[in-house]
């Protein structure tokens, strides 16, 4: 199982997130970046253990909280600090921003700026898998908030009485902007929800890489076997605020510095891999070392860009006949 | 030729793009078993199995979402509506995603899909089963909008939405879809985005769609012979994309214009297409516009009471007669 | 527990409910009824069970399936008969049939056309009552079908989160118009989907009156001492087609005969009363002479009624400031 | 006299209302422990608790649902949808429930409701939270419509709406809560319904709501002295029940109409009212409608492509001198 080159790749992925981010962080309270902005800062376990466990062709849908699930699966940072700044060098040419970036050449089917909007898009990718038998997954990333809307009952059922090949990776951070967990959800855990739809619910450790790759890893098998859907719940935490910039006015600083201390995905996946002996600590500073370096040639690569020309306003909402695939 | 239902002629276009094109599959409530409530889907699943043909669970918003998803994945759904009232259950699937996604992903998506909603009057329907809402469809940008009003188109435009790689909301009035027309024995698509010029005449400007226009043609055929060669009647077929310049060419040389739907007047497609009239023709006018719409009121369930609130062939007489003989 | 009285009622109401529709389809067919008609035949034991462990005060939701409901909250068979004509002194002066029939004297809320749409309504009059500390309970009533919609899910979770007086009661006659139960729900029954709400979630034989009315008076007795929601799920069948005029093609007629023949409700009620000596047999007899009657006179109003006045078309969409509750 | 920022304006209707009326309460994502996303319902749990202000779970239908049940039931219920965008996950609930219980029951049912719509609009929302939708429910009969412009009509419709027994939407624009205006120190309610004559004029009738009205008066401040007492500006302030009237008679003083929203101008509100001048007042004109609204796009993310697809007041300042050069 263990292998390093893999294991230096999910430390590279999740330095790769969280060094995006925070440079995302600055540049838009430096006004560089215009929009909302939600950071995925300490949970980046999940997004790299889930696509850990994807392939190539597989699908995932997001969420309004995106960079970390499209670092994942394996989108260009160029490309998406350009969408960031509103570029034509951008995913979406700029006409997406932090909320909408997706990259179908990699199976990143889109963020969404709809709570559990992406749920059903992505329970319909595995039906088109299904339909085409290519093999593909599909996976949808939401949030414990996001398991309120309907779309998420709608869609678990749907997914198991056609037994579609599609994983539901609910990213329990214990917050839906300003509403604690236990407030507005009347169970302890998402994942027992998954009765309600008889398909497994597993709970993985959201801060443990380890744990999430390997619960999502039998999940996807599960689904590419004909076993149809599984409910992955990853516990973790927003160490962050909802939006960058939230003044965070509705909780105690105490219980967020007791997760952003002790239970840091990136720290613990580094004390494991070097106290197992499966990573040198100095294989992980060179991947510290890189990692910003390519962040601040994606802010360059952002900022050297030019903004979209005017007449691309009018462009892109249709695909003209000629144009279809 | 062949004389065939509006629904059967439905039913045409499913099966030959079915088997025209293997990506194209249906899904919706009671398709499968029963062949659709209209009888628009009879023997589909015989036909093409039930894989491709989907009996679904009462979750309009999955069914919605997951045809997004599927198209997006590269099939093409066709999925029905069941109501076209129930358009609101799916409503954020069609706003904010189905409308939006080629757009703000930049181009990246291709998203060939068909809601079809069966809209309209029929049988007492009452308030949640009787709406003609294609106006909301027309103000969300991104959307392609048709509705047919005869066999012909009903099959010609089912076709041209099934390949056309945006996604199309298909409006087939209920009340349509047992009644009888020709159909070519050709592969005849209807383009969508292009009206219908079905009548000639240099005095008035009719236009209308779906089964408002065959109210049209039933009172123009019933005028009396000074008004031969006096109306032009258009069937404006697909709503998203709209010709107004077919309209504005008809107005240009009546000066007169009036617009008939079954859906509420106020905030309808007629205002949109007055609002195009008052803009780019009205230097050529030589009457106000007139629109005919249902008044601003749900439904009501009475057969006394429905014909108040919908239009009827006399306000379509009525207004005829009035535009024809004002003098500004 | 057992009172004659309560018992000859109880046979009375499921009745009026039977002998109401029976009429009911042979007007409709015989082409005196417009729109559409959703019989609830063979289910009758469900809504009198329920109703009988309400107060009058206490509301409810119904669906497109909703005679039975209004009938067992105590409404007026004229009225409803007139309604369903589509006549000026019905419940809703004719402007809703049968689809949309509501008696607010009596807090019955509103049949509904779309399904699983009156689900929330009743979740909001439980928040009233709960706000307003008046003691009242709201009862939801929604087919196996509408459980798969978004609105039960978003409406179980809320009620529960609040701890609101509401029951949920699915009467899973096992199709939803032309699907069968299983081929559209994951699950086996819909009463375990209560565990996603952390409520408790009970089964009632719906076609006996008397565990649906105990499993009932449990649920309603929660709920109006604080104790917040209840999913009950009425086990029962659909004998009829799912409109009058259906060809009912899609299922075997023996599946429908073996229930229809062994599992009535209203024979099953009046042979337990008379075997146990509850109820003598010629109480019911009485009964079944005088329900015909008043079925009979409702047909009669109905039809001696006027249509709306033609201006009446343009009424009751808002209330004028003045008159205003 | 004070001067307060919209947002607060709206504050201060909720606390007055609340205080006047025990039933009024309100519900939303994020308005008890954060006072909303916008401010626009700080404090409002300390003063009142959260029996009152209750923050929700993300559940729109089941938020808007529990609304109508509540009303139904003697509350009076002020939902805050977060966004406007959201309206189409709750779409059903308006379109088939609240708009029609009233009457398809007969007049049985009361429904006195407030849906707060943050829309339009701000710091590059992109498309799916950008949007005005108002013209979606000007054609769904049953709902009444209000879109204030300024902290004074804010209060002044909000409580309005509040007092109203009737469903109302209430739009307001995302980039107005932090502008400053006068609110005065009376109960003053602005009755719904009635548009507000803002500045007089004899040869443009300008009529706006919402921000879109602000641009509209900063551009006529900007004008030349050559420009004065030409141009008369409407807002209109209540989109259903409109004021049509005021319209009216402004267009037959100035012969000329100029019609102007952020929302999209297809199918829009302005395609409506000038639909109403083409019937109403054709005669009148000495130049054609013209309308001003969103191009059909999504509104995109880019800060230098969100001004190509939303009105700016360039494009205002054109068509007025466009309609003042105007010969027939
Ligand atoms: C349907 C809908 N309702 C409300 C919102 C506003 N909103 C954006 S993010 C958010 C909280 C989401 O919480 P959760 O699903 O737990 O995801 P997280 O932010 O924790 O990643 C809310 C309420 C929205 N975008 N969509
Ligand atoms: C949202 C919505 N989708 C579809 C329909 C059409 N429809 C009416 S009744 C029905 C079946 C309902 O099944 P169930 O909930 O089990 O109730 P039952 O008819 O068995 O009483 C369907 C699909 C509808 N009215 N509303
Ligand atoms: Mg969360
Ligand atoms: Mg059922």
């Amino acid at each position: 199982m263990v292998n390093g080159e893999q294991l230096l790749r999910w430390y590279r992925t999740m330095m790769r997130i969280r060094a995006f981010e925070e440079t995302v962080n600055e540049q838009f309270l430096a006004g560089q970046i215009p929009g909302f902005v939600h950071l995925y800062i300490g949970q980046e376990a999940v997004a790299t253990g889930v696509c850990a466990a994807l392939s190539p062709g597989d699908y995932i849908t997001s969420t309004h909280r995106g960079h970390g699930h499209t670092l994942a699966k394996g989108a260009d940072m160029d490309r998406m600090m350009a969408e960031l700044y509103g570029k034509s060098t951008g995913y979406c040419k700029g006409k997406g921003g932090s909320m909408h970036i997706a990259d179908f050449q990699i199976g990143m089917l889109g963020a969404n700026g709809v709570v559990a909007g992406g749920i059903n898009i992505a329970v319909g990718a595995a039906l088109a898998s299904k339909m085409l038998d290519n093999g593909r997954v599909a996976v949808s990333f939401f949030g414990d908030g996001g398991s309120n809307r309907g779309t998420f009952h709608e869609g678990l059922n749907l997914a198991s009485v056609w037994g579609l090949p599609v994983v539901f990776v609910c990213e329990n951070n214990q917050w839906s902007s300003t509403t604690f967990y236990g407030d507005s959800t009347a169970v302890q855990d998402v994942a027992s929800r998954a009765a309600s739809y008889n398909i497994p619910g597993v709970i993985a450790d959201g801060n443990d890489l380890f744990d999430v790759y390997e619960k999502a890893r039998e999940a996807v098998e599960r689904a590419r076997d004909g076993g149809g859907p599984t409910l992955l719940e990853a516990k973790t935490y927003r160490i962050r605020g909802h939006f960058v910039g939230d003044p965070e006015r509705y909780r105690a600083r105490d219980e967020v510095m007791k997760h952003s201390d002790q239970d840091d995905p990136i720290k613990r996946f580094a004390e494991r891999v070097t106290n197992e002996g499966w990573l040198t600590e100095e294989s992980l500073r060179e991947v510290d070392r890189e990692v910003p370096e390519e962040v601040a040639r994606a802010v360059q690569f952002a900022r050297d860009s030019a903004y979209p020309e005017l007449s691309a306003a009018y462009e892109d909402l249709w695909v003209e006949a000629g144009d279809a695939k | 030729m062949s004389t065939v239902t509006f629904a059967d002629a439905t039913l045409r276009a499913m099966r030959e793009e079915m088997a025209r094109d293997e990506r194209v599959f249906v899904m919706g409530e009671d398709i499968a078993r029963q062949g659709g409530i209209f009888g628009q889907f009879k023997g589909l699943a015989d036909e093409f199995g039930t894989e491709r043909v989907r009996d679904t669970p009462i979750s309009e918003t999955a069914i919605v979402g997951a045809g997004i998803g599927a198209a997006l994945a590269g099939m093409i759904p066709v999925i029905d509506m069941h109501f076209a009232d129930f358009l609101g259950v799916a409503m954020d699937e069609v706003l904010n995603q189905m409308a939006k996604i080629r757009y703000m992903f930049g181009g990246q998506a291709q998203l060939p899909l068909v809601l079809r909603a069966p809209d309209g009057v029929t049988r007492s329907g009452a308030a949640q089963h009787s709406q003609s809402l294609e106006a909301l469809f027309l103000h969300i940008p991104g959307l392609k909008v048709v509705a047919p009003s005869n066999p012909q188109d009903a099959r010609g435009l089912l076709k041209a939405a099934i390949r056309d790689p945006n996604p199309v909301i298909y409006f087939e009035q209920k009340d349509l879809f047992r009644r009888r027309g020709e159909i070519t024995d050709d592969d005849a698509l209807t383009p969508i985005g292009r009206a219908h010029l079905r009548r000639h005449g240099d005095s008035l400007t009719i236009v209308s769609y779906s089964r408002m226009l065959t109210e049209v043609e039933a009172v123009c055929d019933q005028l009396g012979p000074e008004f031969q060669g006096r109306i032009e009647v258009i069937d404006l077929r697909t709503i998203v994309p709209m010709d107004v310049e077919t309209v504005l060419r008809s107005v240009r040389k009546t000066h007169r214009i009036l617009i008939v739907h079954e859906a509420v007047k106020r905030g309808g497609v007629g205002a949109e297409l007055a609002a195009e009239v008052a803009e780019q023709a009205i230097d050529w006018l030589d009457a106000p516009v007139v629109r005919i719409g249902a008044k601003p009121f749900p439904i009501p369930f009475s057969p006394v009471l429905e014909p108040i609130i919908v239009p009827q062939r006399d306000d379509v007489a009525e207004a005829i007669n009035g535009l024809l003989t004002y003098r500004l």
